[in-house]
């Protein structure tokens, strides 16, 4: 039983070595001079204001969730894919009606303003 | 050997950690963080009793579940923010309008 | 992976389904369509209610299942669904000028109180653990978010605020209970789960015990019972009014449907001795309801410790079981929706503007400034005493009588013995209204009473005294209803 | 006629229904007689019902109509359904004949009253109640009744629910309308309790709460002396306590007097009162086999009839002589009922409703003409002024007194002969000496109301104590200037009397005619009187007489003109006129032995309680609910985090109660 992992963790201990040796090795080797301006967070070269530590706007939650709603929805995703061969049709059906459903909330959502990015 | 007893074991004392971080936290948000352990630790208890008993039964309640906390958590975190806003504060423990 | 394609057959389902799709066109209804005034979007919601109740009635006598047996529509879970639809309806005619009094949202709630309604509904029909588990939280997430709409007064946020962490709290109960029976009997099926217990080995299970256990915590925290009923208090008096009174019947019929169902489908007594533990629990919530109610002088939560009571007596017919049971607990739902509805529309139409008289200090002397207010909130309390000839008389003593028949003498007397006790508040606001002068700074010109909720207070007082009067319909209506 | 049984009780109802709806809006004179039309009607009708009945042969006397099936527990099931027979058809009778003159007197009594649609709606109320109560087939009807008399007892005695305090020129201190209400409401829900669990044992013993079949069940099923009988019994008799006032339940009775005075008569003394007497009587199957319970009856009925007799006598509120003389009467007519006989006891039940309530109306007509006083201390003279109220006070007083040949002596002379014929000679001496006492009291009260001088002045001001003479109606603000009461008050007066004075011979004792009465109830009791000698049925007419006529005497000699007499008496045995003056310190018992413990339970609670402390069984029971309430309210902090931990209690608490077993 174990022995079907085996590969698994072959892959997991390559792929943590690799970023760890990269890592690890810049750091020894490159040269390190910090100023104030390099140790900033990187803003996408925009200048940084405030601290991050601050309340964030709270139409952020709003979108976060909504996100996690309608990611969530995802799981079923899964299982419906695994067996869609079977019964394409009634499959495509149920799915729709799903989709239907998740449809009407999406609208909702929109028209009472929720993805408003004012 | 790992058999179901262990992850039997494993969701109550998970459940139970849940339930106490309800108990003692004040914080709607760690409490409410609690509630999710708690179900977590059902849907642990679901997959294991699935994987053992040879049922699929069990994995697709997990997704039910999942979906139910995912709502739950919408409504939650709705209600931490109204009251949050009305009131600056949401220490469980001051909110108390309610009571007799 | 093999796929075996489940049976579809919606028909069964459609007491629940057509509430949910009305949810959904009310929701797109409010959105898509223009104007102001959306007082319309009520109808929509009322006729889909009414579609329901067709086909619930329509369904009467076919004891259809569907979705492999996970739903069942027999007689009793029908009679449920009728009660729910019943008090939706009411419900929504109590909101309308409730709503626009605080400038709350129309849309939104008609939508969230049809989806509450279609869980519950799910809830009754379902004959699956997870069935009912998805109708639980389909019909309680809306409820948390009810609560708490009204969301600039402080009150109805921290109603929602309790009542979500608390519900949440005992589901998570509830679905423990459910894995551990799924992992005990490998089904979630009530007749399977039934089917398995009769083996001993699983019968003598502790997993299997501490699931109906826990099943035992999910319910008692729905209908209120004690020592799971600290939520119904502050719930009842911090949500809307018309939301209390709804949360308060049909939440209670919901929930105890499942309950019976559960446990007299999936254990039967002679597995499991869980009759002395709900005849305690029903003695313990009958007690703790009516004494604590017994000094409260706001009106709601006075209801509400009355609801904690209302539910030990209607455990004892859960307790009692069988034919007799059942139909005693059909009827006494049937009998508090009624009588429920009454008084708590009787105490939405005493309100003026966004103002609410909610004390008995603020009732005080309302038969003069609101006297057809008054006389319904007077028969619906006295029903609600156990004053012959009114509804709720003739309920308790179907109760109480079938405790009687079934040997449960003893059950019978403590309930007696509470109803007595329970008559002091009662009466309370009652004598304030009609023997004491009318309290200050109320109108003294009687404001008549919005027509919509005239509507739904009247027919509800109307069948208070009918179903009390001439119970003989509603009895053998009650009596045909029974579990497959 | 059979078929319209129903039509007796739905005419009080319906006149209550249209004065609730309307009544407000009708016309004074309109809303009152409707009232009173819906009471003659019922008379009527009552009185077509009873002619049929007579029609009947005597060994099938009884008219039974089912309207509807009510409801149904399984196979069994309970209809509303009328049932009369000659015990119903008196009691119906003497419901809607007293009513009907009560209800008249009311439109005059009540004229500056301007809640008139409220009070008539009560009344009708009250008395479609009662009619329910008499008339029902099954003791869950029956007990549909005795709930709704009481309710409308309830409304009734706190209709003056905005005064603190009713007692006119007094400085006795007596509960408000309001909490007199309250407190009969509670004590009488004592009984009521032990009437429920009676019912209860039935339906479970018989599986049937309808007279025929437990009845018929009782006689097959059991043996005399069966102990569920006995019990189911003793648990329905502590319901006729509550109700019809008995020891120890009667405490709640006398305050009842803050009620207006037609109330009084009507509710408080010759109907609803006599309810636990009538259950009795119609229960006489299950007593009969029950000879533990009926000695209870017995005993309790003559000791209440004793210890109020007693109380009476020292009573300054001239109302609340009469209460207690209620009290004491009932216990007569409970005496009746302990030893078997039943006839005479629903005889003696017959005549004080005429009796009584003529007494009450026409206290009330003193009332109504000296400004609501009745303290008697301050009364007096009023012979000449009112004459017609005199004279019928007068025969009512000898109704009550039993003197010879007036109604009250027939009935209670056979009640006493019953006693001792039956062996219980004990029982009869006590009742002899009541007799004596009741003589006493009532004659006192006729002096000190009636005779001598006035103690009060024409002119005069009287108040309630601490009222202020600037908020009193126009009326009383003129001061007392006593004259006769109209025809409306003065006509059911003359009527009543002559009830008073005839009604007693339907049941004249054999050596003196025909008990006429007796043979009308055979069929309901298959009573067969004992057959006496008539020299023994002579002397025992002649105790009772002497009895009456010595107390009559004495009352007249201490109280002629003056009342120095009672009080060089109270200072001879000054520590037995307190005992009495007391009332026993009965409250005081109460207030120790129940109100103190509810007071500890709450203070062992830490609880704040309201200061007030009333005394009374109703408050003890009501705080240690309370207090208990209260506890329970402490716990429910409205901390979230509280109700977690307590659920999660009980959830422990359930697995552990589930997985145990």
């Amino acid at each position: 039983m174990s022995g079907d992992y085996f590969p698994l963790f072959v892959m997991l201990v390559v792929s943590v070595a690799f970023a760890a040796i990269g890592v690890g090795v810049s750091a020894l080797l490159g040269p390190r001079r910090p100023t104030a301006i390099k140790g900033q967070t990187y803003e996408s070269g925009m200048p940084s204001i405030g601290t991050a530590r601050r309340r964030v706007w709270v139409r952020y939650y709003l979108v976060a969730v909504v996100f996690i709603l309608f990611d969530i929805e995802i799981i079923f995703f899964y299982p419906w894919a695994v067996v869609f061969r079977q019964a394409p049709i009634f499959l495509l059906v149920e799915m729709l009606a799903f989709v239907t459903i998740l449809l009407v909330g999406y609208i909702y959502v929109w028209r009472k303003g929720g993805f408003d990015w004012y | 050997m790992l058999t179901v007893t262990h992850f039997t074991v494993l969701s109550a004392i998970l459940f139970s950690l849940g339930a106490l971080a309800v108990l003692i936290r004040r914080n709607p948000l760690i409490m409410f963080m609690g509630i999710e352990l708690m179900l977590n630790a059902v849907n642990l208890a679901f997959v294991a009793f699935s994987r053992f008993m040879e049922n699929m039964d069990g994995q697709v309640f997990v997704f039910i579940v999942l979906t139910v906390a995912a709502a739950e958590v919408a409504v939650g975190l709705a209600l931490v923010v109204a009251i949050f806003r009305a009131r600056d504060n949401v220490d469980m423990d001051e909110i108390d309008l309610l009571k007799g | 992976m093999l796929l075996t394609l489940p049976e579809i057959n919606l028909y069964p389902l459609l007491p629940a389904l057509i509430p949910a799709v009305t949810a959904m066109l009310v929701m797109l209804a409010d959105v898509l369509l223009p104007g102001k005034n959306k007082s319309w979007l009520a109808l929509l919601a009322l006729v889909g209610l009414a579609a329901a109740s067709y086909f619930t009635v329509m369904l009467f006598g076919a004891n259809l299942s569907a979705f492999n047996a996970s739903i069942v529509a027999d007689n009793f879970a029908l009679g449920i669904a009728l009660v729910i639809l019943g008090a939706g309806a009411a419900t929504i005619l109590l909101s309308l000028d409730y709503l626009r009094a605080r400038q709350l949202d129309l849309g939104e709630y008609l939508a969230l109180l049809l989806g509450a309604v279609s869980g519950m509904i799910l809830m009754a029909l379902a004959n699956d653990l997870i069935v009912i588990f998805l109708g639980l939280e389909l019909f309680s997430l809306p409820l948390y978010v009810l609560s708490a709409f009204w969301r600039t007064n402080d009150r109805s946020l921290e109603a929602g605020m309790k009542y979500f962490l608390l519900g949440s709290f005992s589901s998570a109960f509830f679905l423990y209970g459910i894995a551990l029976l799924y992992g005990a009997t490998d089904a979630t099926n009530l007749t399977k789960i039934s089917a398995a217990a009769s083996e001993p080995t699983v019968a003598s299970n502790p997993m299997f015990l501490m699931g109906a256990a826990l099943l035992i915590v999910g319910f008692g925290f729905k209908v209120g019972l004690a020592p799971f009923q600290w939520w119904i208090p502050d719930v009842y008096e911090g949500a809307p009014t018309p939301i209390t009174a709804f949360m308060s019947v049909a939440t209670k019929a919901a929930a105890f449907a499942a309950f019976f169902r559960a446990f007299m489908v999936a254990f039967p007594s002679a597995v499991v001795d869980w009759q002395f533990v709900l005849a305690l629990l029903a003695v313990v919530s009958m007690t703790v309801g009516n004494v604590a109610a017994l000094t409260q002088t706001n009106l709601k939560r006075m209801l509400a410790y009355s609801s904690i009571a209302n539910a030990g007596y209607i455990l004892i017919a859960l307790v009692v079981g069988g034919q007799a049971g059942l139909s005693a607990a059909l009827f006494y739902l049937a009998a508090y929706t009624v009588m429920n509805l009454g008084a708590f529309g009787g105490l939405v139409a005493m309100g003026q503007g966004d103002q609410e008289r909610l004390t008995l200090d603020e009732l005080a002397g309302a038969a003069q400034t609101k006297p057809w207010a008054a006389a319904a909130m007077a028969i619906s309390l006295l029903s609600l005493a156990g004053f012959p000839p009114f509804a709720g008389f003739v309920a308790k003593f179907f109760v109480f009588g079938a405790a009687v028949n079934a040997g449960y003498v003893w059950l019978a007397v403590i309930g007696v013995l509470n109803s007595l006790v329970s008559v002091y508040y009662y009466l309370h606001p009652i004598v304030k209204m009609y023997m004491n002068p009318p309290a200050e700074g109320w109108a003294q010109a009687p404001a008549r009473a919005p027509i919509f909720l005239a509507v739904a207070v009247i027919v509800a007082v109307l069948l208070t005294i009918a179903m009390g009067l001439f119970p003989g319909g509603m009895l053998n209506f009650a009596q045909a209803a029974m579990v497959k | 006629m059979s078929q319209f049984l129903w039509l007796i009780p739905a005419l009080p109802l319906l006149g209550a229904t249209i004065n609730l709806l309307i009544g407000r809006r009708l016309p004074r004179a309109v809303s009152c007689w409707l009232a009173v039309a819906a009471m003659a009607a019922a008379f009527g009708a009552a009185v077509g019902a009873f002619l049929e009945l007579l029609a009947l042969p005597s060994d099938a006397q009884v008219i039974h109509q089912t309207l509807y099936q009510w409801v149904t527990v399984g196979k069994f099931s309970v209809d509303v359904g009328f049932w009369l027979d000659p015990l119903s058809a008196i009691m119906i009778l003497v419901v809607t004949l007293v009513g009907t003159l009560i209800h008249i007197y009311a439109v005059g009594y009540m004229e500056h009253e301007t809640d008139y649609a409220r009070f008539f709606t009560q009344m009708n109320l009250f008395a479609f109640m009662m009619l329910m109560l008499v008339l029902a087939d099954n003791y869950l009807l029956m007990f549909l009744g005795w709930e709704g008399v009481g309710l409308c007892s309830y409304l009734l005695i706190g209709f003056y629910y905005n005064r603190d305090n009713t007692a006119v020129g007094t400085d006795e201190k007596f509960l408000s309308p309001r909490s007199s209400g309250t407190k009969a409401f509670v004590v009488t829900r004592i009984g009521d309790f032990g009437f429920t669990l009676g019912i209860i044992l039935m339906f479970w013993t018989f599986g049937s709460l309808s007279f025929g079949e437990v009845f018929h069940g009782a006689e097959t099923m059991f043996q005399i002396g069966a102990p569920i009988i006995t019990i189911m019994t003793l648990l329905m008799f502590l319901g006729a306590t509550g109700k019809s006032a008995q020891l120890p339940l009667f405490v709640w009775l006398p305050d009842a007097m803050a009620g207006p005075t037609p109330v009084s008569a009507l509710i408080h003394a010759a109907t609803m009162v006599t309810a636990g007497v009538y259950m009795i009587g119609r229960s006489h199957v299950l007593y009969e086999l029950a000879p533990a319970t009926m000695a209870v009856v017995a005993v309790v009925g003559v000791l209440t009839a004793f210890i109020a007799a007693t109380i009476a006598l020292t009573q300054r509120d001239l109302k609340r002589v009469l209460a207690y003389s209620t009290v004491s009467q009932l216990g007569y007519m409970m005496l009746a009922m302990g030893i078997g006989a039943f006839s005479a006891g629903i005889f003696h039940l017959m005549t004080h409703a005429f009796f009584k309530a003529l007494l009450f109306l026409s206290a009330g007509a003193v009332m109504h003409a000296m400004n609501d006083m009745v303290d008697m201390r301050r009364l007096g003279g009023l012979r000449k002024i009112l004459p017609i109220t005199f004279w019928t006070f007068l025969i009512g007083a000898l109704a009550l007194a039993g003197f010879p040949l007036f109604s009250g002596f027939f009935s209670k002379d056979e009640i006493l002969s019953s006693a001792f014929t039956s062996g219980n000679v004990a029982l009869w001496v006590v009742g002899v000496v009541t007799a004596l006492l009741t003589a006493f009291y009532i004659f006192r009260a006729v002096s000190l109301t009636f005779g001598g001088k006035p103690r009060w002045k024409v002119g005069e001001v009287v108040t309630v104590q601490g009222a202020v003479a600037s908020e009193l109606d126009a009326h009383a603000a003129k001061g007392l200037h006593p004259h006769e009461a109209k025809w409306v008050m003065t006509l059911p007066l003359i009527l009543l009397a002559l009830g008073a004075l005839f009604a007693g011979f339907l049941g004249m004792p054999a050596v003196l005619g025909e008990n006429r009465l007796a043979r009308f109830l055979e069929p309901v009791f298959q009573h067969e009187t004992p057959h006496v000698s008539a020299e023994l049925e002579w002397l025992l007419i002649g105790i009772s007489a002497a009895a009456a006529l010595v107390g009559i005497f004495i009352a007249l000699r201490f109280y002629r003109g003056d009342a120095k007499t009672p009080a060089r008496l109270a200072a001879y045995y000054p520590s037995l006129y307190k005992l009495l003056l007391n009332k026993y310190w009965i409250d005081q018992i109460y207030d120790a032995l129940i109100a103190r413990p509810g007071r500890w339970l709450a203070n062992a609670f830490w609880l704040e309680l309201d200061g007030k402390i009333i005394n009374g069984i109703a408050d003890g029971l009501g705080n240690a609910f309370r207090g208990f309430g209260n506890s329970l309210r402490s716990l429910q902090t409205g901390y979230m985090r509280g109700y977690a931990l307590a659920m999660l209690i009980g959830v422990v608490v359930v697995i552990a109660l589930l997985v145990m077993r």
